[in-house]
């Protein structure tokens, strides 16, 4: 399947004289009877060239949505909604820019959350970055964007819709991933490894991009998507610079809304909390009622606060002493690790500013509590 | 490892960093025969008051080719639809459509209610009872009927 | 008046007529169905159609058909009674009563019934008369020539060959009614500089194209043939004339004309033969022709009326366009007279209108239709139809629903 | 006690909020909304008339049922008044006019104050608001509220009361020997010797027992297997309402480890 270039810029050459009135979308006048009349061929090209681009009006006005910087120019625009499951040429596909892209954001999610939550353990900080950056939020940040998937790609389909091959209805996901026998037993060991962990399996982590020109087989639309909000990322960086791929993943990644406090969930909190207190070296924690109602009744409700000498670290209001306890211990270790230096918090890649405040060194935490 | 992460997504906040105008296309449908299209390719003609060249002026003529300038992140599509009243349809980001029909209106008209559609988040209409709708905690938290009142002692 | 459909009455009018007034006793059915619906008034009315009501009024007011006294008692003829009297010249049953008092009656005696139609005469049907009227003899060939000249260079070109033609008749004395008289030939004028003047407008005539070869030129070559040209217009309009009222008569009165007039046609068609063969002369394009001209021709005054009346007949002449009175007015300059020419035609579909404007079809995020996005076209967009496409075919469907031959050799 | 100690949490949780920008409600009236925008240093210093208004708060409560004001007693009363039971009687009744000092400097009757009016939230303390204790070292935060702190945390003799009066067993009184003991006779008797029982005879937790036994050897999957199976005879004779009501204590104990 892989191309030599010069035979597609051949390819491309006779087929910008003999096609290109055949694509020409902006005066379409195509009489349904007429194009009837001809046999359809197969499109000669997996996905729209790239002249194609400056037609669509779909396109011009994605970039326009976006913000994206007039730099950017629609060619590549085009070229980050072209999959390679659609066009397996890695000149034409976004699988370059994608990985790039990719590497952009994390690294911007990352500092972002590392500085601001520096005590976050490890398996919270891989879920907020999913949240942030995962595949299935990607895809609702591309949906949001207005962007819309082509049926079936082709040379002839509309170049401001992203295209890949979709899996056929009723097939299973694993089967449809396509991969190879080795691939997947190196995900499975991987995912195993992270389960061990506590963590569950996030693909911003550990997948690694597949090779050009072998990723034909039908995939996910959450793969799509999120490949080509990263290729819109990985474009930007490319043509506009550091300081606007920056921008641009604060504008759109970074300031959507997430509830980091939903992410915990605890096995046993009051012991967690005993040896945070213990490695901490502040005094043993005690839970202490700070008000009750109806001890004996049906419905009682136990206000207890757990108590670090004299000062309270959290407090949680449960119908039983034991849940209320547990409560507290909860609020207590949420409040270590969402320990925040403040709401504005420099990031590393702040320094790459031009008139830059001297940096200021963070907070590093020593880790997790573990027990 | 105690703790365990749950799987969420982080939630658009429209605004808040990018906006992303909900409209993403408007459509412009004409007749080129029937007369209920005028406004949207001639205006109407007035008796008096008006030159030559403004009586012939039209929506699509005129007034389109502003309107794609100052709205570059929406696709505009012209296209007869013959045997029709003249219709601007609005598809939004969350698949909804609204359709407005513009018979036998002007071409300031035609661009109020193109501007309508524009400013549309697409959603049905809907009663707003509410002053604030917000998706951040509130600066004073939940009130609970625990909390709070020992302060009076 | 009340309506009397009496049948013996009817029956007698019919014999009476069909003995006395009709010479032909044969009527058709038609016609005797014509005859059965009368009313009495009508018959009266014919019959007395030439007394007017005034007239029997007095008739019944003086008791007599004679009545003493004026016509109209306030003297002289009025209004109506001329136009009645006008009326009274072409009524038909006048008309027909004199053809037939023309026509001699015929003798029945021999008269014998045919049983077939054999050897009897035909009447009506279009025999004849296509070869008449549209045989390309006779084509009618109007002083403006057929081919229209679309491109504006060409019509520029042609406005600037009727000025200098014009002041070229106007410096020779010459009169300018006769600019048209000459069939156009070779643009002479080429060569020659033209700016405005005081007096209307400056010539400077070079060695190729002197004043008396543009004046030859517009002069007609032979003497007679435009005295013969101007005899056939004359005999053209009355033959024009007299087709317009039919005359049943004189069937083969304009024969003569017809073979009159092979002359003309066949020098007119030379013309517009020699009329094509100008661009290869001058060896330059007309766009060329026109950038090497200095612009200052376009301020000729056209206010002598002569002289516009003049440069816009020639121009008509030379292009084939038409010029309203409206342009015509307010035409002070060449240069006027030339923006009305070279406008190009109001479109008729939006899309036209839309295409000419730069700035909108330059945009970015706009897309123009020419015509109506069909579902089709959006499978087309979404690259879905290809897949139908082929889906139709193997199951040996017809793929747009509209059965047509092309689609057999799917099958 | 109840009520002191609570009273004492309310300050505490006002220390902390008091200096987030966005927890406590700052109203200043008569000062530009440059103040509320100044540092936490000059914050500490407005709250540094902190016992003034302490009393404020105690006092106008008092005072305002004392005033007579007719608008408060008849809400009270119409609280409870049976017959007066609509929505809409009771909502106006209970549209209570706000506290004067409590209304923005642009009202009618702004009221002349210079100084941060703080309403504690009635409401459980948010798990953003990190505890003092939590703080690390280099946080200005942390500088800055230690000297509060001390001023307002309540002393050790006035905490509330802890969930357990006394511990149930005593702690770390067990030597070496007795370990060794209970893994002996875990050993000898596994059956009989069950961690209950022998928590009991040591006088110490059966945590502790089960931490001492993770290395006797012991194999104990046939009496954990009886164990549940005897556990699962008993949970098929509960009755829809018990099953019911293990089951939302449990989805209960779980939502309290997510802190939802």
């Amino acid at each position: 399947m892989h191309q030599s270039p010069a035979s597609r810029t051949q390819q491309s050459r006779f087929q910008s004289s003999s096609a290109a009135l055949e694509e020409d979308f902006v005066f379409e006048d195509d009489d349904p009877s007429q194009s009837a009349t001809l046999p359809p061929t197969p499109s000669s090209y997996p996905s729209p060239l790239p002249e194609a681009a400056l037609h669509s009006a779909k396109l011009a006005a994605l970039h326009a949505r976006l913000g994206l910087p007039k730099k950017l120019p629609l060619q590549t625009m085009a070229r980050t909604l072209v999959d390679p499951s659609a066009d397996p040429n890695t000149r034409f596909n976004n699988a370059s820019l994608s990985q790039l892209g990719g590497s952009i954001m994390s690294l911007h999610v990352a500092e972002f959350l590392l500085c601001k939550y520096p005590r976050l353990p490890m398996a919270i900080l891989f879920a907020a970055a999913g949240a942030y950056s995962g595949a299935r939020t990607l895809t609702i940040i591309a949906q949001e964007w207005g962007v819309d998937t082509a049926a079936y790609p082709g040379s002839e389909v509309d170049p401001g819709l992203l295209q890949f091959s979709k899996i056929a209805p009723g097939t299973t996901i694993e089967d449809s991933m396509g991969l190879s026998l080795r691939r997947r037993k190196r995900l499975a060991f991987y995912k195993s490894s992270l389960e061990k962990k506590g963590t569950s399996h996030n693909e911003a982590f550990g997948d690694v991009l597949p090779k050009p020109g072998k990723e034909v087989d039908p995939k996910p639309t959450e793969d799509a998507y999120s490949n080509f909000v990263k290729a819109v990322v990985g474009g930007v960086y490319i043509h506009a610079g550091r300081d606007a791929a920056r921008k641009f993943v604060r504008e759109h990644i970074l300031s959507r809304h997430l509830d980091i406090t939903q992410l915990f969930e605890f096995k046993e909190p009051v012991r967690e909390l005993a040896v945070l207190c213990k490695r901490e070296e502040f005094e043993y924690p005690v839970a202490r009622i700070l008000s009750e109602t109806g001890r004996r009744s049906r419905s009682p409700v136990f206000v207890v606060g757990i108590y670090s000498g004299t000062e309270k670290l959290g407090e949680g209001a449960a119908p039983s002493l034991a849940e209320a306890r547990i409560r507290a211990s909860v609020a207590a270790l949420k409040a270590w690790y969402l320990y925040s230096p403040g709401n504005n918090v420099r990031v590393p890649s702040d320094m790459e500013d031009t008139n830059a405040k001297p940096w200021e060194p963070v907070h590093i935490d020593i880790g997790e509590i573990i027990h | 490892m105690t703790v365990r992460a749950l799987q969420k997504v982080t939630v658009s906040q429209n605004g808040v960093g990018a906006f992303i105008l909900q409209c993403h296309k408007l459509s412009f449908h004409y007749c080129d025969w029937a007369g209920s299209s005028r406004g949207m390719k001639y205006a109407s003609f007035p008796l008096c008051g008006q030159s030559i060249a403004k009586r012939f002026s039209s929506f699509l003529r005129n007034t389109l080719s502003k309107f794609a300038v100052a709205n570059p992140q929406i696709e505009m599509e012209v296209s007869p639809r013959p045997r029709r009243h003249p219709v601007i349809i609005g598809h939004y980001i969350g698949g909804r459509q609204k359709a407005i029909c513009v018979r036998n209106l002007q071409k300031e008209q035609i661009l109020q209610k193109a501007e309508l559609l524009r400013d549309a988040s697409g959603e049905k209409l809907k009663r707003v009872t509410k002053p604030v709708k917000s998706i951040n905690e509130s600066v004073r938290g939940v009130w609970s009927p625990y909390h709070g009142g020992g302060i009076t002692v | 008046m009340r309506r009397i459909t009496i049948p013996g009455r009817s029956i007698d009018l019919l014999r009476a007529r069909a003995t006395g007034q009709t010479p032909s006793p044969y009527l058709c059915s038609v016609c005797k169905h014509h005859a059965t619906s009368f009313s009495t008034t009508r018959i009266r009315a014919a019959r007395n159609s030439k007394v007017p009501l005034t007239e029997k009024i007095r008739r019944r007011i003086w008791g007599t058909d004679r009545p003493p006294g004026l016509e109209d008692p306030y003297g002289g003829k009025s209004v109506f009674e001329n136009t009645r009297g006008r009326a009274e010249v072409e009524e038909p049953e006048e008309r027909e009563g004199r053809l037939e008092a023309a026509k001699p009656t015929p003798d029945l005696s021999t008269y014998e019934p045919a049983s077939t139609w054999d050897g009897l005469e035909k009447v009506g049907g279009y025999e004849g008369w296509w070869e008449e009227n549209w045989d390309p003899y006779h084509q009618f060939d109007g002083f403006l020539p057929k081919e229209v000249v679309k491109d504006s260079d060409e019509i520029t070109a042609a406005l600037r060959r009727a000025v200098v033609e014009v002041f070229a008749l106007q410096w020779a004395g010459l009169p300018l009614r006769d600019i048209s008289a000459a069939a156009p030939g070779d643009d002479l004028t080429l060569e020659v500089q033209i700016s405005p003047s005081a007096a209307g407008a400056a010539l400077e005539f070079s060695q190729e194209a002197s004043l008396e070869d543009i004046v030859q030129s517009l002069t007609p070559a032979v003497e007679d043939e435009t005295t013969v040209k101007g005899n056939q217009t004359e005999s053209e309009e009355d033959v024009a004339a007299d087709r317009s009222t039919i005359d049943p008569l004189h069937p083969s009165s304009e024969v003569d004309e017809t073979a009159a007039k092979e002359n003309p046609t066949e020098s007119e068609e030379d013309v517009a033969a020699d009329r094509s063969t100008v661009d290869p002369l001058s060896q330059m394009t007309y766009d060329e022709l026109v950038a090497s001209w200095d612009p200052a021709w376009l301020q000729i005054s056209l206010e002598n009326p002569e002289v516009k009346f003049a440069v816009m007949k020639r121009t008509m002449q030379l292009t084939g366009l038409r010029i309203p009175d409206a342009a015509i007015m307010p035409a002070k300059t060449v240069k006027a007279l030339l923006a009305h020419l070279i406008k190009p035609p109001k479109p008729r579909k939006l899309v036209e209108a839309l295409e000419q404007k730069e700035e909108l079809m330059n945009l970015p995020n706009v897309s123009i239709y020419a015509k109506r996005i069909t579902p089709i076209d959006k499978h087309k967009r979404v690259g879905r139809w290809k897949v139908i496409e082929k889906e139709l075919m193997e199951r040996g469907l017809p793929v747009t629903g509209h059965e047509k031959e092309d689609h057999a050799q799917w099958r | 006690m109840g009520s002191v100690s609570a009273a004492h949490a309310g300050l505490c949780n006002f220390v902390h909020r008091a200096f987030d920008p966005c927890s406590a409600r700052l109203l200043v009236s008569n000062t530009s909304s440059k103040n509320i925008e100044s540092t936490t240093a000059s914050r500490l210093m407005q709250c540094s008339s902190f016992s003034a208004m302490e009393a404020r708060l105690l006092r106008r409560p008092v005072a305002k049922l004392l005033s007579g004001r007719s608008q408060c007693l008849l809400a009270l009363n119409a609280a409870s008044a049976r017959h007066e039971s609509s929505y809409r009687r009771s909502k106006s009744r209970l549209n209570v006019k706000p506290e004067p000092s409590f209304l923005p400097s642009y009202s009618k009757t702004p009221v002349e104050q210079a100084h941060i009016i703080f309403n504690p939230p009635s409401s459980a303390p948010s798990v953003l608001h990190t505890p003092l204790k939590f703080l690390p070292r280099e946080d200005k935060r942390k500088q800055l509220l230690v000297a509060a702190a001390q001023k307002f945390l309540p002393p050790q003799n006035q905490l509330p009361p802890p969930i357990q009066p006394k511990q149930k067993v005593p702690h770390h009184h067990l030597s070496d020997t007795d370990i060794a003991e209970i893994i002996k006779l875990k050993q000898q008797a596994p059956d009989e010797w069950t961690n209950t029982k022998l928590a009991r005879k040591f006088n110490c937790s059966s945590l502790f027992i089960s931490i001492c036994l993770t290395q006797s050897g012991v194999d104990n999957t046939r009496r954990k297997k009886e164990m549940q199976e005897k556990l699962e005879a008993v949970k098929a004779r509960w009755g829809p309402r018990r099953r019911k009501a293990r089951e939302e204590h449990e989805k209960r104990f779980q939502l309290a480890l997510r802190g939802d």
